[in-house]
């Protein structure tokens, strides 16, 4: 295993130190239980709105943390989900007195420990809502399964009700804004590598030089699918049909492009592959008018990309236009 | 006579020991059809628990259980953690305000901390989840409760290494591995597997 | 080789287009010569900043492009600098009648080149000054070898000098200020494990699974020593070593600290270093005051890391605050 | 007599097509000193001259020779493509308006260029560059003139390749394999190499 890091369980603490270092004015850091705070927080009168989720995702979440986007961010052990007590600790510190709406990546082990906060902060008098996200198209979605997984669409979801939440939206707007997102929004990933967690020691699952898993989810679980490599335009399109089938999207529609790099994927690649995408979208009259082109909602050192698909209004553009002051987004300030 | 509150305190600990020994079976195991951290988790969880354990102070066999379940909800994190947590709370129901723990009283433990499990988590037996192991295992501690903690406890860890054994072939329906499909076939289950290992420590050191 | 390209030899142009899809509000991007221009260019009655090279760097120079920092960009082929005319079309783009500042790496190819460019554009009148960043501590500088390397430094004479060309500083103040950003900066860069260049198809070089190499440059050049792998706290304290007693960085020094990716190195671990290099710096009495943290001079898809110290006073503080809006840079707007 | 502009034509077209063949070991003894492009940055050079020649319409040998220079400057890029490009405008020039090309003359379109690429370059026999391979080639040139353009390009090559092969032990100080430091030892320069395989390849085109 080759990373720059020191011992493997520390990994996690020592990078939120890093982060508390980098970003002095921005974010409050607190540890055991760890939590990234927007420094101003609470914000009175505002909805918080809060996520969090194993770490190893970054920027995901930590990096959204600020004015526009989360009020706090729960980051657990690398690839494993926060703690209750955690996340409850996060809400308390966070809310304003006008609700806290959490943003919950759907995996079980998300699913169970938000939950479990949500019910302790209930009783203790504090309104919170969860949204799930579950954008994943390479999942199969059914009521006797675990259900979609939530991916790079968690990042839209932060951002746009981060921005409504900033304006002063209530919970009961924000959390049906958040509904709203989720339901238009569609995300499919692949990998050329795998990642290494840091207390494992060895790559995830392990790809032959021809190979390339389509479908993988942002944790190094294998995906659905393994298929000999192909060319840009190839994977590409694969993504595509897949995201623009699932909804479906279709002719005339206005949508956000958000090209995704798993983290080890360079920006020339991942720029090319945008290219592609954005003329792929056009030929099927798909109108792109927001795009994110980066490694934002990342699986560690993972090579491969996703693409995700958010279908817009003038209400959505309007937010996602919003300013945001975050570690890894800042736009309008 | 049953097992007193050092009894279920030297067992937990056992049991919180044992999970040290398994880690990296329990790592690799999840690694192949999950994320890899089903033995880090559980390993950070019972050394958790182990430090709470020496704190000691515990009125009754139901308070052990009771700083188990919460130490490992706050500690573990992952599907994991709120269903082993889940499940001794449950236990810890269970067993109410009895001073000491019978055959029937484990039995019962078990039981409620299998309908936790279920209820927090939604699986069914043949999804390929914990619950397999824990489903036979709690039928098969009620077929055995006038034989004492240990006799229960050591059917219940056979049946539940047989349950584990039997999520090899299954596609699973809940929890990670689901995202692989058909794939996740071929592959023992990690939380059934852990759900075995601490059921046959559990059994091993309980002392009647 | 696995990288989501088509043709390798195809990979800058189709990524430019990629580049052109994903900013259009921001970006001119022109092919045949390649050149990456402000969307605005030329801005009348401001020097023109243009810096360029070999592409694979990303979002080094082309992500850097708009208000606040370059005028233009000329990318060349992968890690092969840009040609003379590439960059003459370039100046003639941008420049806006208050003469042309060119920001070059100090590699033979890039200076050979920009310089040939400088003498066609001065032939047409246009007043163009170059200035060579050499920041990179690995390799001795001596007058009679290729001298040092410029590396992640670039980045800061590229905000700093964009800040003050934006507030109408002349051509002089430009250069001198160029100038001076580069004599205060020092960079060291390490890697644990190589890239692949597109038109190659194989690593540039092999490392083992415990070993690493010191001194990388930005080309998958190996570097100057391979060393046993290392904990994060000793890779991190020979490249703060080795850049602090090199200008020599003095206690009480201000200073930009940026944490820089090769391009692989996950998030996580960026910030892990950061942390720890802010810690030795601290111990050194340097006052970190502005900070940098992501994979901004990056080497494909190479997993490592550099540092680069900045001395700073307070003009440079308020020029590195001022507006910038890039691709991969904004702020104050 | 010496060689006409078709002569020249044919000449720069064989070198330019050698180039293709030799790329893969251009960029691996790049790759193993430098950043590994440089037969491809030739090979895409020597692709576009190629194209230019096709074009025809030149006036005599230094115009094809020009022509091959500003080509290479505009479609090489890196190191390379300034060295190659003012060696060959170097040479146009010291070739001006003759007809034919003799002995003589190209000797001295050898000497210029080597001026060429020393002016920009500033490299000195020994620092493992291009220069290594020229500076001999334009001796051995020099002591061939009277026997005609082929024999003065084969003594060329002949030293050329040479002196390509003793930069192999000698420590870079020019040039990105500078960087290595003594790392660089052991490795034949990439460019001293292309300079000699350029040179053969000229000099066995050449017809007289
Ligand atoms: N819905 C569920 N019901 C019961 N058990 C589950 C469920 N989901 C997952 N599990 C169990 O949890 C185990 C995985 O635990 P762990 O790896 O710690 O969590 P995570 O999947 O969040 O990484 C699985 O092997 C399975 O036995
Ligand atoms: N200053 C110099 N003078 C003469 N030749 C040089 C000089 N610097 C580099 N070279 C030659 O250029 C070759 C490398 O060319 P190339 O790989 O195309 O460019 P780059 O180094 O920019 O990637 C070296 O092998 C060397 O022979
Ligand atoms: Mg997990
Ligand atoms: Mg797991
Ligand atoms: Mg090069
Ligand atoms: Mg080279």
């Amino acid at each position: 295993m080759k990373k720059i890091i020191n011992d493997p369980a520390a990994v996690v603490a020592e990078a939120l130190r890093g982060m508390a270092a980098a970003h002095p004015d921005l974010l409050t850091v607190r540890t055991d239980p760890a939590a990234i705070l927007r420094a101003d927080a609470p914000v009175a009168g505002r909805v918080a709105v809060v996520s969090g989720g194993g770490s190893g995702h970054e920027p995901l979440h930590g990096g959204f943390v600020g004015p526009g986007m989360l009020h706090a961010a729960c980051p657990g052990p690398v690839f494993t989900s926060p703690t209750p007590d955690q996340v409850q600790a996060a809400i308390e510190a966070v809310h304003g007195g006008a609700g806290v709406l959490l943003i919950v990546k759907n995996y079980t082990g998300d699913v169970l420990n938000f939950e479990t906060a949500a019910e302790f902060a209930l009783a203790e008098g504090i309104d919170v809502r969860t949204v799930l996200v579950d954008d994943d198209v390479a999942v199969k979605d059914s009521l006797y399964t675990a259900g979609r997984r939530g991916v790079g669409g968690t990042l839209l979801v932060e951002k746009i009700v981060g921005a409504a939440a900033e304006r002063g939206a209530d919970l009961d707007t924000c959390e049906q804004l958040a509904l709203r997102v989720v339901a238009g929004t569609r995300s499919l990933g692949m990998a050329l590598t795998a990642c290494t967690v840091p207390h494992v020691g060895e790559p995830s699952f392990t790809l032959a030089e021809d190979e390339m898993e389509i479908g993988i989810g942002i944790h190094g679980e294998p995906g659905r699918e393994r298929l000999p490599l192909e060319p840009a335009d190839g994977i590409v399109r694969r993504l595509v049909d897949a995201i623009t089938e699932d909804l479906p999207f279709a002719e005339g529609d206005r949508a956000l492009l958000f090209t995704n790099s798993m983290g080890g994927t360079p920006q020339l690649e991942l720029y090319l592959a945008h290219g592609i995408a954005e003329r792929l979208l056009a030929e099927r009259g798909i109108t792109v008018e927001r795009r994110l082109v980066g490694p934002y909602v990342t699986s560690l050192e993972m090579q491969g990309m996703s693409l995700t698909l958010c279908r817009l209004d003038d209400e959505l553009i309007d937010l996602w236009d919003a300013p945001v002051h975050t570690a890894a987004l800042r736009w309008g300030c | 006579m049953g097992c007193s509150v050092e009894d279920v305190t030297a067992a937990v600990r056992a049991a919180a020991e044992v999970v040290r020994e398994y880690r990296d079976e329990l790592v690799e195991l999840d690694r192949e059809i999950g994320d890899g951290d089903h033995g880090e988790n559980l390993h950070r969880g019972f050394t958790a628990v182990l430090a709470k354990l020496d704190g000691g102070g515990f009125d009754g066999p139901a308070s052990v259980l009771k700083v188990t379940a919460t130490t490992l909800i706050s500690t573990v994190g992952g599907a994991a953690g709120p269903l082993y947590g889940t499940a001794f709370l449950r236990a810890a129901t269970a067993l109410g305000d009895a001073s000491e723990v019978d055959g029937q009283l484990a039995a019962n433990a078990l039981a409620a901390a299998l309908e936790g499990v279920v209820a927090r988590g939604k699986a069914a037996p043949g999804d390929k989840t914990m619950v397999d192991a824990l489903t036979p295992a709690v039928t098969a501690a009620q077929s055995t409760v006038d034989s004492g903690v240990r006799a229960v406890l050591l059917a219940a860890a056979d049946a539940a290494e047989e349950g584990a054994a039997s999520t090899v072939p299954l596609v699973a329906r809940k929890g990670r591995a689901s995202y692989l499909g058909e794939r996740s076939a071929g592959h023992l289950d990690p939380g059934a597997r852990s759900t075995a290992v601490l059921l046959r420590a559990l059994a091993e050191a309980a002392r009647r």
